[in-house]
């Protein structure tokens, strides 16, 4: 089929600001460089932009879609449409196209073939990439990924990104690589002017530049973590590798030389350390707080369930740690390059006999920064493992976020006594609730008190630490724990309501589905329903979540799993309200879009009409 | 305290008592061969002058990891999860590497679930004494087999073990530790050099002490019962340590039939040479002489293998001397310029 | 203090059948013998006992209880209180009269001193164990264990136990070795003779024989369902030791012999392997389920929790196997040798990602046999992990219980096809819905079909078992998994109810309390408190639960744990019946008693007066 | 197929033609060393005259776990968790007894995570292939150390590797294996007749493949690189597979340069004696060649061990000849006789 033949849609009123692109290439090619430039340049225009990658479980060779969305309003959580596909793969050509409505544009690399008589509803911009390829001097080994240079070049121009926004996003992505960022350049420069001079735009996507907002970073939510980690005062972090964790301990490893060489010595004061295994990981992390280390670990669901005898062990000797779980599809090894919000319920009653755990749930980029700080604080200000649940959209995908913000408070170091504290003591014991809030005082190792060592233990133990099984003692052990930790709730991260007008339906959500539900939120009002939306951060959750339930006629509760999790915590929490919540998910991997929270809800609230 | 102390030592080289060292009762049986080692421990520590407060006592799950509570009061424990005593002590050490790290552990804890973390925290060279308390079976579960028990040993409940044993002292010698010895707990004298000498070794240390349970596995004919243990030990060399190069008194023995070593903290060992004469600084010899005492049913004890210690993982850290679990909070947390160069890095 | 000086009650009016007498000695000393040999002999006799072992977490020296209860009524599960002590450990002997009431009855080893001034209100029975023991010949090495012995005899003199069921209890409980019986009998003997000539009965607690029972037989819960499962086909069970799992096991092992040599070959049909830990444990369990054996292990708590992984797998590549928790006191190792019911929620919810378990809860002896076989054919039927959920008081203690009933139905290996079989699907995939009930057909390995094998994964699959990541596949599967087990919760063990006279109150339990539940149901029956009571065998729940909480005003939800987990399961599953539902736990470590029980009901049901 | 099959061979002894041993298409880096193993087995597989459906494969998590899917598509497959696929054969192993299983794992899955169920296994001798694709590196979570990767290691994300490797045919040895070999994805001649051999042992016999990870650990100068294993690869032996002892062909060898062996199922190997002069019947030597090897940084390769077989977990259970997963269910549940006897017992 010849391309020219193809038509343009009649109406060519621009459309600014407001599309979704798919990349559509395999993976390994080194896709990802590029279609970094082309949203950091939107970034660099002042345009809400966001990135996200869907790839297959494998390293090389697979279909692999990166999603980039820009929206004027700032809505840039997932859309199940796609406006412009670009082209890169022949294998998945037909089934990419299936995402576009009429009017769609679709870039594509030449040589791939476009079936005769395949969507004529559709505008087609052929790019002659193995034409341009010829005119330039690209070491074999390169070919592939300098390809992506071109289609970068090729779509900006077509689409009005500035090339000088690419040449800074260039810049900035190959840092002190000079000699890089100019090959890497010229080949964009080289599709940016052949499109200047030979396509028509018969499309109506255009970018237009915008004020740009000072207050405005860019990056992902593993990358956050990481830093703000650092930014805690973290100590020791031992762990092991599991997507989508991973990158969270890889952009620590990044700084750690950086942030964190003693200001005293020059030495460093955080060890990072890969071991053998989640058991382990969990086990060092554990040893470390116990010794008086901040310490950390991450990982992801496989990785939780090895962690869960050690979680136990920190609940019931009360010793500090955070972990971290950057969720994936589960059950089993379940879709381990796709997102959901499934570990909740497994991760609240973790630990065989009674337990009560405290879960952060940062719901942006930036909180995930200020929770990886602040993780640490509540690890050793409640004496417990501190869960972070995040997961794979918010943790490895790409968001415009706020700048992080230096933390607010020093870093707390709970009640960790050393020789002199230990002094003002007359009847210390490790276990004694000296304050009535449930909170012992801690010593660790080191400390050269002869009153200070006492016998840690999951078994049975009184006040001092010592062994018991004294059934009263058990009991009464447990009830402070279950009070030390109910005391820590209203300190928690407080959920954030973002209010409608007068409105009587209520939603609830956590985590990275915060973007998609502010554009619900949006849409729903638009067609005339009001809702206030409350992004609950940390459970268990506080009074001001009964109060939102009780406020509103009904209140749905939105998330990526199958058996509404967060719904069934919130039931238990707050049952004599649990008719007033109605609980909407969706299972698929894919972080949620509005127009699915949208047509669920209107379905929904037509019973009430 | 073992009868190898004698009477007059008081008052160690920094003035404490034998007291200072003791644990609470044993709540073990009467008899059980891990008593002796607690007992060993505390003599052990008490003589080269460690204060309590320096040690740390860290454990998986078992009768022998329970026994930590019975000796030391004064030092840190942590009687921790079955098998996992090598993954607490991993990131206890970076907190103050001042300390001395005891991990105690059984044949079930350390030859069955915990093999890959007590094989990993070799590889890593952790600086501690990891210290078995072998009796080839499972104590505190009332007797089951453990992965060291003989093959063909009968158990009340289990009937014949189909297996053969693994050598714990085999498996730390392939893993890299540059310090591997066997004692018994019928033989307390032996074993307070080697711990001592041990404890005064960097990086991990490992020694096997085969230690009767007489209330599961202590028939004579059991390769781990006090009776077959005294009938058959074989003790590789006589060991001595000696605080400094000065109070070594070798006068009594020929020349060439004793070696001196100097370890890392200074003090010194005293291998005087035995029937065996074994090499413990060839690692094929001690190889050979776990397979050979095995095969030809003898009971090897003392110094299998020695050798200079490769860098420990907190080496391979640039960390402060300080305590790094007594760095102050502000030099924990780095500078609001350096969350601005952050900010600025991923902003426009 | 002399002895002789204590005085008798003066009503002397004897309480028949009716006590509980807890012997008091050290562990190690052997003294289970000679207590098993108490209640057997009274077992004997036809009166309703039980025996309950309260040890500490060691092996030998540490002082341990035994408790007898015999109640004519059959209430034999824990009263807070004794009756009659005997007292063989001069440490603890303060402590345990400080349970005994007015007129309690001390029998005492004679070499422990009785302080001064000590309690007057008791009566006491010196027995003068060392002096009898000159009498004898004993090895050294048995005089601790023989000196029991004479304690048997005097006792039984005292209470009216028979001479003569004594002997058989010993005949029974030595089998075949007639000497040992001999030599322990005769001690009895001379501390029987020594009471009869000696002892002037002071005390108001007798036994009379009673009609014996045909169908009631006395042995322990781990026994019951180690031959339960021998009785349901096992072919392999892996394992690793774990108090109070351990007995379950070894009772397997025990059996195996005689119950599974193959009728045809004569060889053995049951594999049962000590692996190196609980991973490995769930591990070889899934392999031999999923290669076509019936397989089954047995673990607690901690155990639990390092197998969460390999359930999860279980659950998404739907493979049968059989995992029994043996519950003892959480968190983390907790109180290994005491009981609890504190791991149900944690059970309910492992493994991370979004998961539905079947959980098996026997409450009798019996039960253990019945769910010992049935666990497997359900496994195999619903091709799911199934957890069967007992106790460390059911398990380890003896109770008098019905004979175990030969299974009704005969094994069943659910959808398990193989060569012949495949021919008659067209197109057969090992996860296709053929039948429309969820439930897939699955062919396993040494099937020599060319179209049997498919590819077992824990990631995404389609129903041919193909990886495949596509969201709605994934979707459907879950949802399917979901509906299948759905499919199953009307064929799981149904709730019993005991009614009382047209009750307004319900009681809801599970598991071991049964007998307490019972004894509490009929002492507010007399206190004029109707009750209808409700035992839950298994989970989810099914509509019989529904309707028996929707009939009653109110239900008290009487469990052991903190935080009255089965409670809100089944707050969660009847949400709009959560009012009614109000929980009463202990957490003690210590078996329910109908003291507690009735207490706590007759409180909260002051505010309702 | 790799190149190495002639053409010719269209069937083999049961007149089934390769297609029939294929897989899925790999989803592997094109160049990957398990690519080359997937070939290899399939081929062996093919040789030996095996049907596809005599096989199953099981494996843990890792792309090397991921290669089962890749060939014998008509064998039952099972893709486990990380680091436990010995755990599954424990389990399956007893189903069927004449049922072949390849155990397929990596680096991590093995030295890492799993060490410790690899080397229960082994010891207790459960009948398998065990296949370690061995690449130094954690292939599919995109490049970090694995317990197997040189020290001194430098990988993107990760920094330098500040532990030494560990060996996993010394850890097979002291286990107990009675077949240990290490093969290279270079050398697809060797690593076919190796594993034909190993398939016809019985017991755990142990393959080490050094398999190139070409996406995150190839640069010329790492240990388990293409380009590294061809320049120092260095075999013990020339080894060949025959099916009956009519085939040897030694007419070219001089005599005393080779040596054969029968194995356990009436076949053949042929060993040719190289340069090296290694004796695989003993064990101390064994162990030498392995740390010389590493010390001296040659790669050697081919038959490390192999003795007698002890008698393998199911030889030692006295079970029926007939496949217990098809034993008919009427066999299975003891008799109400029985139960009887039971209820007697108890009762009164
Ligand atoms: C995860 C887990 N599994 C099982 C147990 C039960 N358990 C307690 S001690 C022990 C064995 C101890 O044997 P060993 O380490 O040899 O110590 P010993 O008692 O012989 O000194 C086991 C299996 C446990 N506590 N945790
Ligand atoms: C419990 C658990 N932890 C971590 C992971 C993540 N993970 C997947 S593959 C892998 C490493 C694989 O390395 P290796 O076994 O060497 O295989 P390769 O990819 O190199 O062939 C890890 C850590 C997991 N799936 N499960
Ligand atoms: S059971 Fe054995 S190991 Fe445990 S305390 Fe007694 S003698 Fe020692
Ligand atoms: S990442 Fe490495 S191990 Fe994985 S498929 Fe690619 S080359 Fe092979
Ligand atoms: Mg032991
Ligand atoms: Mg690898």
């Amino acid at each position: 089929m010849a391309v020219t033949e193809l038509q343009s849609t009649t109406d060519l009123t621009p459309i600014v600001n407001d599309f979704c692109m798919t990349v559509c290439t395999v993976n390994g090619s080194g896709s990802a460089t590029a279609n970094s430039i082309i949203y950091r340049a939107l970034f660099q225009m002042g345009i809400p932009v966001s990135g996200k990658n869907i790839f297959p479980s494998n390293i090389m060779g697979m279909a692999t879609w990166f999603v980039i969305r820009v929206n004027e309003e700032g809505f840039t959580g997932r859309v199940p449409h796609d406006d412009i596909v670009v082209a890169m793969n022949p294998s998945t050509l037909l089934y990419e196209t299936s995402f576009l409505p009429e009017g769609g544009v679709i870039f594509y690399a030449d040589h791939i073939m476009i079936p005769e008589g395949h969507r004529e509803d559709l505008i087609y911009y052929p790019m002659p990439i193995k034409e341009l390829m010829k005119t330039v001097d690209v070491p074999r080994n390169l070919v592939a990924y300098m390809e992506n240079m071109l289609y970068v070049g090729i779509v900006s121009q077509v689409l009005g990104i500035e090339l000088d926004e690419l040449r800074k996003a260039v810049g900035h992505q190959f840092a002190e690589r000079v000699a890089i960022a100019e090959s890497n350049f010229e080949l964009i420069k080289i599709g940016f002017d052949w499109a200047k001079d030979n396509v028509e735009k018969r499309d109506r996507f255009v970018v237009d530049r915008r004020p740009v907002k000072g207050n405005q970073i860019m990056t992902d939510g593993n990358t956050a973590a990481g830093i703000g980690s650092l930014f805690g005062g973290l100590q020791f972090c031992s762990w092991y590798p599991i997507t989508p964790a991973t990158s969270m301990i890889e952009a620590a490893i990044a700084k750690v030389d950086d942030l964190r060489k003693d200001p005293v010595t020059g030495k460093t004061t955080c060890v990072i350390l890969q071991v053998e295994d989640e058991l382990a990981a969990a086990g060092a992390a554990l040893g470390a707080g116990w010794a008086g280390l901040r310490s950390m670990t991450s990982t992801s669901g496989p990785g939780i369930c090895l962690m869960s005898e050690n979680i136990g062990l920190a609940y019931f000797t009360e010793t500090p740690m955070v972990i971290w779980n950057v969720q994936r599809v589960g059950p089993s090894t379940g879709l381990p390059t796709r997102t959901a919000q499934g570990d909740l319920a497994f991760m609240y009653n973790i630990g065989h006999g009674d337990v009560n755990h405290i879960i952060l749930i940062p719901g942006t980029v930036n909180e995930c920064f200020e929770f990886g700080w602040k993780s640490l604080d509540l690890a050793e200000r409640y004496q417990t493992p501190i869960f972070v649940l995040s997961d794979l959209d918010l943790g490895m995908n790409t968001w415009v976020t706020e700048k992080f913000e230096y933390p607010q408070t020093p870093i707390d170091r709970g009640k960790l006594i050393w020789e002199e504290d230990l002094e003002k003591f007359e009847d210390w014991g490790r276990y004694k609730d000296i304050d009535g809030d449930g909170i012992p005082y801690r010593t660790v190792m080191g400390n050269m008190s002869e009153r200070a060592a006492y016998f840690t233990r999951g078994t049975g133990h009184d006040e001092y630490g010592n062994y018991n099984e004294d059934p009263k003692n058990w009991s009464d052990m447990l009830h402070r724990i279950e009070k030390k930790l109910a005391g820590a709730i209203e300190k928690l991260p407080q959920p954030i309501v973002k209010k409608g007008k007068n409105a009587k339906i209520g939603i609830i959500g956590m985590g990275s589905t915060n973007d998609a539900i502010l554009e619900t939120q949006a849409k729903l009002a638009k067609q005339g329903l009001e809702t206030d939306y409350m992004r609950i951060r940390a459970l268990p959750s506080c009074c001001a979540v009964r109060d939102f339930i009780t406020e509103h006629e009904r209140t749905y509760v939105l998330e990526l799993n199958r058996d509404g999790q967060l719904k069934e915590i919130l039931m238990l929490e707050y049952s004599d309200l649990s008719e007033k919540l109605i609980s909407i998910t969706d299972i698929g991997g894919l972080p949620m879009t509005a127009v699915w929270a949208v047509e669920n809800i209107l379905a929904a609230e037509e019973q009430y009409a | 305290m073992p009868s190898t102390i004698e009477k007059k030592v008081e008052r160690n080289l920094i003035g404490l008592t034998p007291s200072d060292y003791s644990g609470k009762k044993s709540t073990l049986c009467p008899g059980c061969g891990h008593n002796a080692i607690s007992n060993v421990i505390q003599a052990a520590v008490f003589e080269l002058g460690l204060a309590p407060e320096q040690v740390v006592k860290i454990s998986g799950i078992g009768c022998s990891s329970k026994s930590p509570n019975y000796f030391l009061n004064r030092s840190f424990g942590f009687n921790g999860l079955h098998g996992r005593m090598p993954t607490l002590v991993t990131g206890a050490c970076f907190a103050d590497s001042k300390i001395e790290i005891l991990g105690i552990s059984g044949d079930g804890d350390s030859a069955s679930i915990g093999l890959s973390h007590f094989k990993h925290i070799i590889r890593r060279n952790v600086p501690m004494l990891y210290i078995i308390e072998n009796n080839g079976v499972y104590g505190l579960t009332k007797g089951q087999f453990s992965a060291t028990s003989d093959q063909g040993l009968v158990l009340k409940h289990q009937g014949e073990n189909i297996l053969p044993p693994l050598d714990l002292c085999m498996e730390a010698l392939i893993s890299g530790a540059a310090f591997v010895a066997r004692a018994f707990s019928g033989d307390v004298k032996q074993m307070k050099e080697i711990f001592k000498a041990a404890i005064s070794q960097e990086g991990t240390a490992v020694v096997d002490v085969i230690s009767p349970c007489v209330t599961f596995n202590n028939r004579a004919e059991a390769m781990q019962s006090y009776t077959w243990g005294r009938a058959h030990q074989t003790p590789l060399q006589e060991i001595t340590h000696f605080g400094s190069k000065e109070d070594i008194v070798t006068d009594d023995f020929e020349p060439g039939s004793f070696k001196e070593v100097e370890l890392q903290d200074g003090t010194y060992l005293l291998l005087r040479k035995l029937d065996m004469d074994h090499d413990p600084s060839d690692k094929a010899a001690a190889l050979d002489i776990l397979t050979e005492s095995y095969k030809k049913k003898y009971f090897a004890t003392g110094l299998i293998y020695f050798s200079e210690v490769p860098p420990t993982i907190q080496e391979r850290y640039d960390l402060p001397d300080e305590p790094l679990n007594r760095i102050g909070i502000e030099r924990l947390r780095p500078t609001p310029a350096m969350l601005d160069k952050i900010n600025h890095n991923f902003g426009i």
